[in-house]
Parts: C-alpha cells; structure tokens; sequence
C-alpha cells in the first residue's frame, strides 16, 4: 500500500514526514540496543512474509501484516515499518524517498492503534476472544491503512475522491484475508512457542 | 539395465548453480523398478542436486528427464510425480509447518483432494503403521529429533507415494529410532533411493550402490 | 534472488561514494516533488535518464521495474483526468476528461518516473551494505541504522528458510487457491517463519554475547572522499539548484 | 585422569529445559590440558545444552562448573571464559552479523578492549593465517558455505582464545573446505572439543570420543 513519488502535495509529504519522525523517534527509545538483533529478525521476517502471493480469484494479493506488527512491537513498529519501506524504495523502487513519511504513517499508525487496542486481547488464553480480535487486528490495520492512503490523496486533491473510494473498496478482501491469516497466525505462535508472545520487543 | 523398466530415467543431464558451479555434467541415471538402492559419494558431488531434479525443484540446464514412463519438463509435469514419489528432506525441519502432527500428516493427502473424512482415518492409520499412535495432537515443533524424522516420513507416506526418495534420513538419529526406520523400510514394499553416508544404514536397507562422482554416476550393485 | 540487481557494475556512478548518492538522491527527490512546472519536470526526468545511462544498467530490467511503479500512475490515469475540474477535452459516455485533469496527471507521471529513474540511478547502483555505511557517517541515529543493517543482512536468510518451506510444501503438491485450506497454510507457514526467526534471533544474540557484545557496533573507516566525487557533488548540486531556480522563479518563462 | 590437569571440569550437572525435559542428569566431565576431542551422540542427547553450560549460555540446574581453574557461577565469571575458548556455531549466518568480513573479524577484539590501530593487523594476521587473504571487504551474506565456516573461525580466532568448542563445524562443508578446516585444526596448537556427527571427520582430528548417552558422557578413547 504505497503511494508513488509525485503524486503527494509538499502540506501531506511535510506533515508525513513530520508525524513519522516523531512516531520513529518514540519507538527507538522504547527499542534498547540489546534487542536490536531481534526485533531486526522479525522485521526480516515480516518483509520475507509480504512477498507471499496470497490467491485471490483469478489474482493474488500480499500480505501486509502491519496488525501482526503491531501487536508484537507496539511502538518499534514505526523504525521497523520505516526500515521496511526504505529497503522496498531502494530495491524495488516501490515507493520512494520523499513518500517515506506519509507511507511510514500510514502503515505505522493503524499498527499502533491495533496494539493499544487489542494486544492483551489477541494475546489471551479464552481461544474465542484472541481468534476474535487478532482477526480484527489483522482486519482492522489494512482497513485503517487503506483509509489513510485515501486520506492522504483526498488532502492532496480533491479529485482524487473517486480513486480514493476505489482504493478503500479494493483493499476490502485483502482485509478479510489478512485477518484470517493473522487469527490463524497467532493461534499458531500461541501453540507452538508461546514464549514468543510473552517476549518483551518493547521497553 | 532395461531401460522401458526404469522408474527414473535421467540422459545426459547438465546442472550448473547460478553461482556458476557446474555440479551435474552429463549425468546418465535409471532407476529399476523395484529397486532398492543407495546414493553415496563426496559432499558437494551434486547428490542433493540430482534428487531436486527427480522432483522438479531444480530445473537442469540440458537433458532429458523421465519418470513413470513419462518426459518431465514443466512445472505441471511435476505434480503427478511429487504425488507418486514420496521425498524426505535432510532436515525434518524444513518439512514440518504445520501446528500439530495431524495437521502435518494431513497436509499432502488434503492437497490430493482427499476428502476431510476420510483424511483422519488416513492419519491415524499412517501414524499407526509408524507405531506413533496417538501422536496426533501433539506440537511438531516440540517433538524430538528422531520423532520429527518419523512423522516427516508419515507425511510422506500418508501420500500413498509408489517410491521414497530420500536425503541423508539417519542424520542425528539414536540408535533406537534407527533400527525402527530400517525396520520400516524393509517391511514396506515400496522401492527407494537413499542419500547416505551411513554404510552400515545403507548395508541393511539398500542391494546396490550408486556412486557420484565428479558430476556423473558409477552403478555399483552389491552382492 | 539478486535483490540488489543493479548494484554489481563498474560505472563511474556505481564507484561514486555512497554518501554523496545520498545526499544527492535526497535533493534531487525533494526538489523534484515539490515542484510542478513542466520544463522542470521535463529537465529532471531527462537528467535521472541520463544516469540511468551513465550506469550502464540492463535496460530491460530498468524497464520492468519502471513498469511495475507505474501501474499506480496507470491507475490515475483511468481516474484523474476525468474527475480533476476544468475545460472539457473529449469524452467517453458520461465521463469527461479535462484539459487541466490531464495536464495535471502528465506532471505527476512525469515527476514520479523521473524520482524512480533517479532512486535507480543513485541508490540501487549501491549495496544495501555501502549505503549502510555511509547512513552511519550522516545524520542518521546509530539504532535506526543497526536495524535497517539487521533486517537486510537476515532478510536474506529468512528467504532462504522460506524457499525451503515453500519447496517441502510444493513436494507435497500444496497448489495454492482461494480457500480456507490454502489461507490457513500459508498461515502456518508465517508462522513458522516467525516462530524460526525467534529461534535465531536468540542464536545470534549468543553469538554477540560470546563475542563480547556490549551495547556497541564498531565501525572501520571505509571511505575517502575522492576528487570525482567532489566533481559529482558540485555539478548534481548546481542542477538541483538550477531546478529550484526555475521551478520557484520567474527566470523561465 | 588427574583433575587439576582439566580445563573444563564439570561435576553432577543436572539441566531441565523450562518445558519439562531434562536433558542432563548428573553429568561430569573433564576435559584434559592439551585435549583434542569429539563428542558424539544422537540429536536431543544434550550435546548443544552441554557446550552451552559451558560457555555459561545456560545455567545448570545444579552442579559445578569449573573452567579455567576457577569455578563458574555468575554471569561474570564467564566473561573471561567466553573470551578465553572461541565457540563455533553450528550455523556460520547465526555467528556472522556484521556488514563486511574485516568488521565481523574485528568485532571481538575491539569489544575486548583491542585498540582499532591494532585491531586492522590483528583482522589482516588471522584471516592470512586461515589462507582467506584479500577477504576483508567481502559482504559476509554473499559468502559461499564453506567460507562463510571458515570466516567464522577466524572471527573466532582472532580473540586469540586458549581453546576451541565447535557445533557440528562440517555440516554442508564440501571436501575442499574440510580439508582446509582439517589442516588448519592439526596444524593450530589450540585444544579442542569438537561436536559432530561425521566420524570420517573426527578420525582425522581428534584423538579421543566423549559420547553422551541419557544425558551423562562414556569417555572412550581411540588408539
């Protein structure tokens, strides 16, 4: 969910930058240097995990994950959303160095909304409540992004209404899946190594 | 060698990684059917190389691939032989994702469209036949090292495959559930090729030995 | 994979130091995006063209990944030109494409390959390793640059772990579709990803530990600033500048 | 053997993973002055978990530990055991995390307090020493296998450590690189402990067998 070079107004790419300067230097201090390694791993992990093609119909969406992201890191999701962007700018050339800040908030924000909101939830021992709420988790960042991203045209210009709704329309199967795939994905760690969730990534 | 009765059947393939090692040059390789055999020769001699060939993992770069009777080339002319030819990975770890070993066991028979109600029958009676009963509900991820190797030779199996190929299998396994996995050989009767440097696993469960060297392959049967 | 396709060649561009790519990848974008006017745009996208060429890279593959960034341009394309206000141009049934719609969806496409062109020219001819080094020698904080270092170095080997995956699922002829059966695979499979990044994250974190890891990651000086880089700096500087002159000054028609 | 002859004398280790399973039971070892020695035994036998008690990764349960002389207990008494034995780790990406080969070789010394004036002959020495000359601004992720195992080593020597403890050092070496890695061990003076599960490889580089078995250790030695 990137918005391309030059299509942003210098008011949303200022205010962006801005926004996602200090929302990185928030979770940088709240990162100590003993868990960079670590939480540098996940983020590996996070960024191998988008490149997944997920069918959808006749085509195929990637997953985001920035819910999954934030219920793990809460605030370092902003330093490890921007690290994630930048090495997309350099290497694909998937979004671009002035949209770094507006597209680092848009994805980092719905994260951290996520975290406050449903981390001790999806993270519960009651199966019912954290099938619940990591889907909407998963769900809920997309829907959130998806709506910044809108935002952001809208602020831009204001005929960009008819694409923003657009955007917003077709990310909704994407929300639907990456739900599913989060709920399941947490059931999973829950499982399996449930050391992970307990894992402190955040001061 | 009858080559019409080659279950495999491999001519002059050439392999190089895109690090430009050339690995494979020239290989001839048949199968019998019915065979029983083992792959040994020095590490890096391309052993590995030659089994992702087997199941289209690996594309060669010249040469002609056979297998059940049939020329392999594209990606669709794979599913049917990785639904007949049951591979074991050297690391059961790169095997094993699901939750539990159900799921696990589960995975390759839902993906052959075998109906759900008949999978958990099917499950059951594989980790029976490897003498896991009630493994079931159990966390793959926790499970030891020689159990993670039985139940990634029961996700293979569950697949009812007509061949095993399999890589380097006795890998840090105690001695018990060693001579449960020859055990497990002999009884089944299905033909196999066995990646190994263990010779004594390889005198026990193979009759003849095929040597890699150099990139290509020297047939070796044993009395 | 090559990732980093772009970054193994021996043009004067790919030896520049990457501090001054930087610095000027970053002016350049900046100046480029605030800007609208069409003989700026025009003179910046002929300018990252001419890198582009300077590199020497393969065409066609700066041709792909151009083409990829600009399905969102194409997008816009299929929008703004009818929804922007303005004198009416031609129409399709109901819809009416604008003259200022279209002129204005003409600059963001113009402004947004001549950034990309630019990022290709500037950044992707450097490793992700040089680059690395050289945010460490500029204005970046120390953590932010461990991490980005860190997520590259094992984005890498979680690739590799994840191929395995992929593969074990394929050999056992997993195809995916749109069913719950394929959805909750994957997310198996992401989850085992993460639960084997947890693993060796702890592995890694030993192996700092054993090696005396106290807090700090050391750096050796690895660049001298060389005359041609200075050349290159000087020159991209008064282009950029000559840009910003013209875009905010009357000086051009 | 006489005891206070040992480097590394471990006596009633008992370790218990959190989940449950324990893995050492009242385990003693000595390892002699001068030792150059394997240690054996099937995957989840407690071979990883000793090494690691070792380099004080993990703390046993109870027990003692006594390296160097002097027993271990608290975090900082193994500060100086880590910088006096070099640990390999069985996986060569878990132990390389710096950028540039010169950097990784350079990351012990400089954290032991090493001046950076000295520190760039220091990376020069050892990486000539292991033949790895001209190394120094090689990416470490681009390596090929066998050399990111032998740059490992060498960021693990030049700590300059008193001994060498290595997890499984040949696993997807190919002959060439264990050749070289078998060289290098005979012809360095340094005592070693080395996991493994290639017996071809210990034959050529050790002279005498631990092997664990039920979470103690059979000495044996080899002739």
């Amino acid at each position: 969910m990137h918005i391309s070079e030059g299509v942003l107004n210098p008011q949303v790419l200022i205010t962006g930058s801005a926004l996602a300067v200090i929302g990185t230097a928030i979770g940088l201090k709240k990162l100590d240097y003993d868990r960079v390694p670590q939480v540098a791993i996940l983020s590996a992990t996070f960024f191998v995990a988008s490149l997944i093609h997920i069918p959808l119909g006749p085509g195929s969406v990637h997953l985001v994950l920035n819910g999954l992201m934030g219920l793990f890191l809460g605030w370092v999701a902003f330093p490890v959303i921007l690290v994630g962007l930048t090495l997309q700018a350099i290497l694909f050339q998937f979004g671009g160095l002035t949209t770094l800040g507006i597209n680092t908030l848009n994805m980092a924000l719905p994260a951290i909304i996520c975290y406050y909101i449903f981390e001790k939830s999806a993270k519960n021992n009651n199966f019912n409540l954290s099938v619940f709420t990591s889907f909407l988790a998963g769900a809920g960042a997309v829907f959130m992004s998806s709506l910044a991203v809108a935002l952001s045209l809208i602020f831009t210009e204001e005929s960009f209404w008819p694409m923003a709704k657009l955007i917003v329309l077709m990310h909704f199967p994407v929300m639907i899946i990456e739900g599913l795939i989060v709920a399941v994905c947490v059931q999973f760690l829950k499982k399996v190594r449930p050391e992970m969730l307990d894992a402190a990534y955040v001061k | 060698m009858d080559e019409s009765a080659a279950i495999i059947s491999l001519k002059e393939i050439y392999f190089t990684y895109p690090r430009g090692k050339q690995v494979l040059e020239g290989l001839d390789f048949n199968f019998p059917q019915n065979g029983r055999a083992g792959l040994v020769g020095p590490t890096g001699s391309g052993k590995t190389t030659l089994v992702h060939i087997i199941m289209g993992l690996l594309k060669p770069d010249s040469g002609r691939v056979e297998i059940f009777g049939s020329r392999r080339e594209k990606e669709s002319d794979f599913r049917d032989v990785r639904a007949r030819i049951g591979f074991l990975f050297q690391d059961a770890d790169d095997q094993l994702f699901c939750p539990t070993v159900a799921e696990d066991v589960a995975f390759g028979p839902l993906n052959l469209g075998v109906p759900k109600s008949e999978v958990r029958k099917l499950v059951k009676d594989t980790l029976g036949q490897l003498e896991l009963d009630g493994f079931e509900n159990r966390v793959t991820y926790k499970l030891s090292g020689g159990e993670k190797r039985l139940v990634s030779l029961a996700t293979v199996l569950a697949m009812k495959p007509e061949m095993l190929l399999m890589d380097e299998p006795t890998t840090g396994l105690d001695d018990k559930t060693m001579e449960r996995l020859v055990h497990l050989l002999l009884k089944s009767n299905l033909p196999y090729l066995i990646i190994s440097h263990d010779n004594e696993f390889l005198k026990q469960t193979t009759n003849r030995i095929y040597r890699m060297n150099k990139g290509t392959i020297l047939d070796q049967v044993r009395g | 994979m090559n990732f980093e396709e772009f970054s193994t060649g021996s043009s004067f561009i790919h030896r520049l130091d990457p501090r001054i790519k930087i610095i000027t990848a970053v002016l350049f974008s900046v100046t480029v995006a605030l800007g609208d006017r069409f003989i700026i745009l025009s003179a910046a996208l002929v300018a990252a063209l001419t890198l582009v060429l300077a590199a020497r890279l393969k065409m066609m593959r700066v041709g792909y990944r151009l083409l990829i960034v600009n399905s969102f341009i194409l997008l816009l394309w299929l929008f703004l030109p009818f929804s922007y206000p303005g004198e009416t141009v031609f129409a399709i049934g109901p819809l009416e494409a604008t003259r200022e719609g279209i002129i204005y969806t003409l600059s963001i496409t113009l402004k947004s390959n001549a950034i990309i062109l630019g990022l290709i020219a500037l950044l992707a001819t450097s490793s992700i390793f040089a680059l690395v080094h050289a945010l460490r020698h500029i204005w970046v904080p120390d953590k932010l640059v461990q991490l980005f270092f860190f997520t590259f170095r094992y984005f890498h080997v979680m690739h590799q772990e994840y191929l395995r995956l992929r593969g074990a699922m394929r050999i056992r002829c997993f195809k995916p579709r749109t069913n719950w059966h394929t959805y909750r695979s994957l997310a198996y499979l992401v989850g085992m990803l993460l639960v084997r990044s947890f693993d060796r994250s702890e592995r890694i974190y030993q192996a700092m530990a054993l090696r005396g890891y106290q807090g700090k990651f050391w750096l050796l000086d690895h660049f001298s600033l060389r005359i041609n880089d200075l050349v290159f700096l000087v020159i991209s500087i008064i282009f950029i500048f000559a840009l910003a002159v013209g875009q905010w000054t009357s000086l051009l028609p």
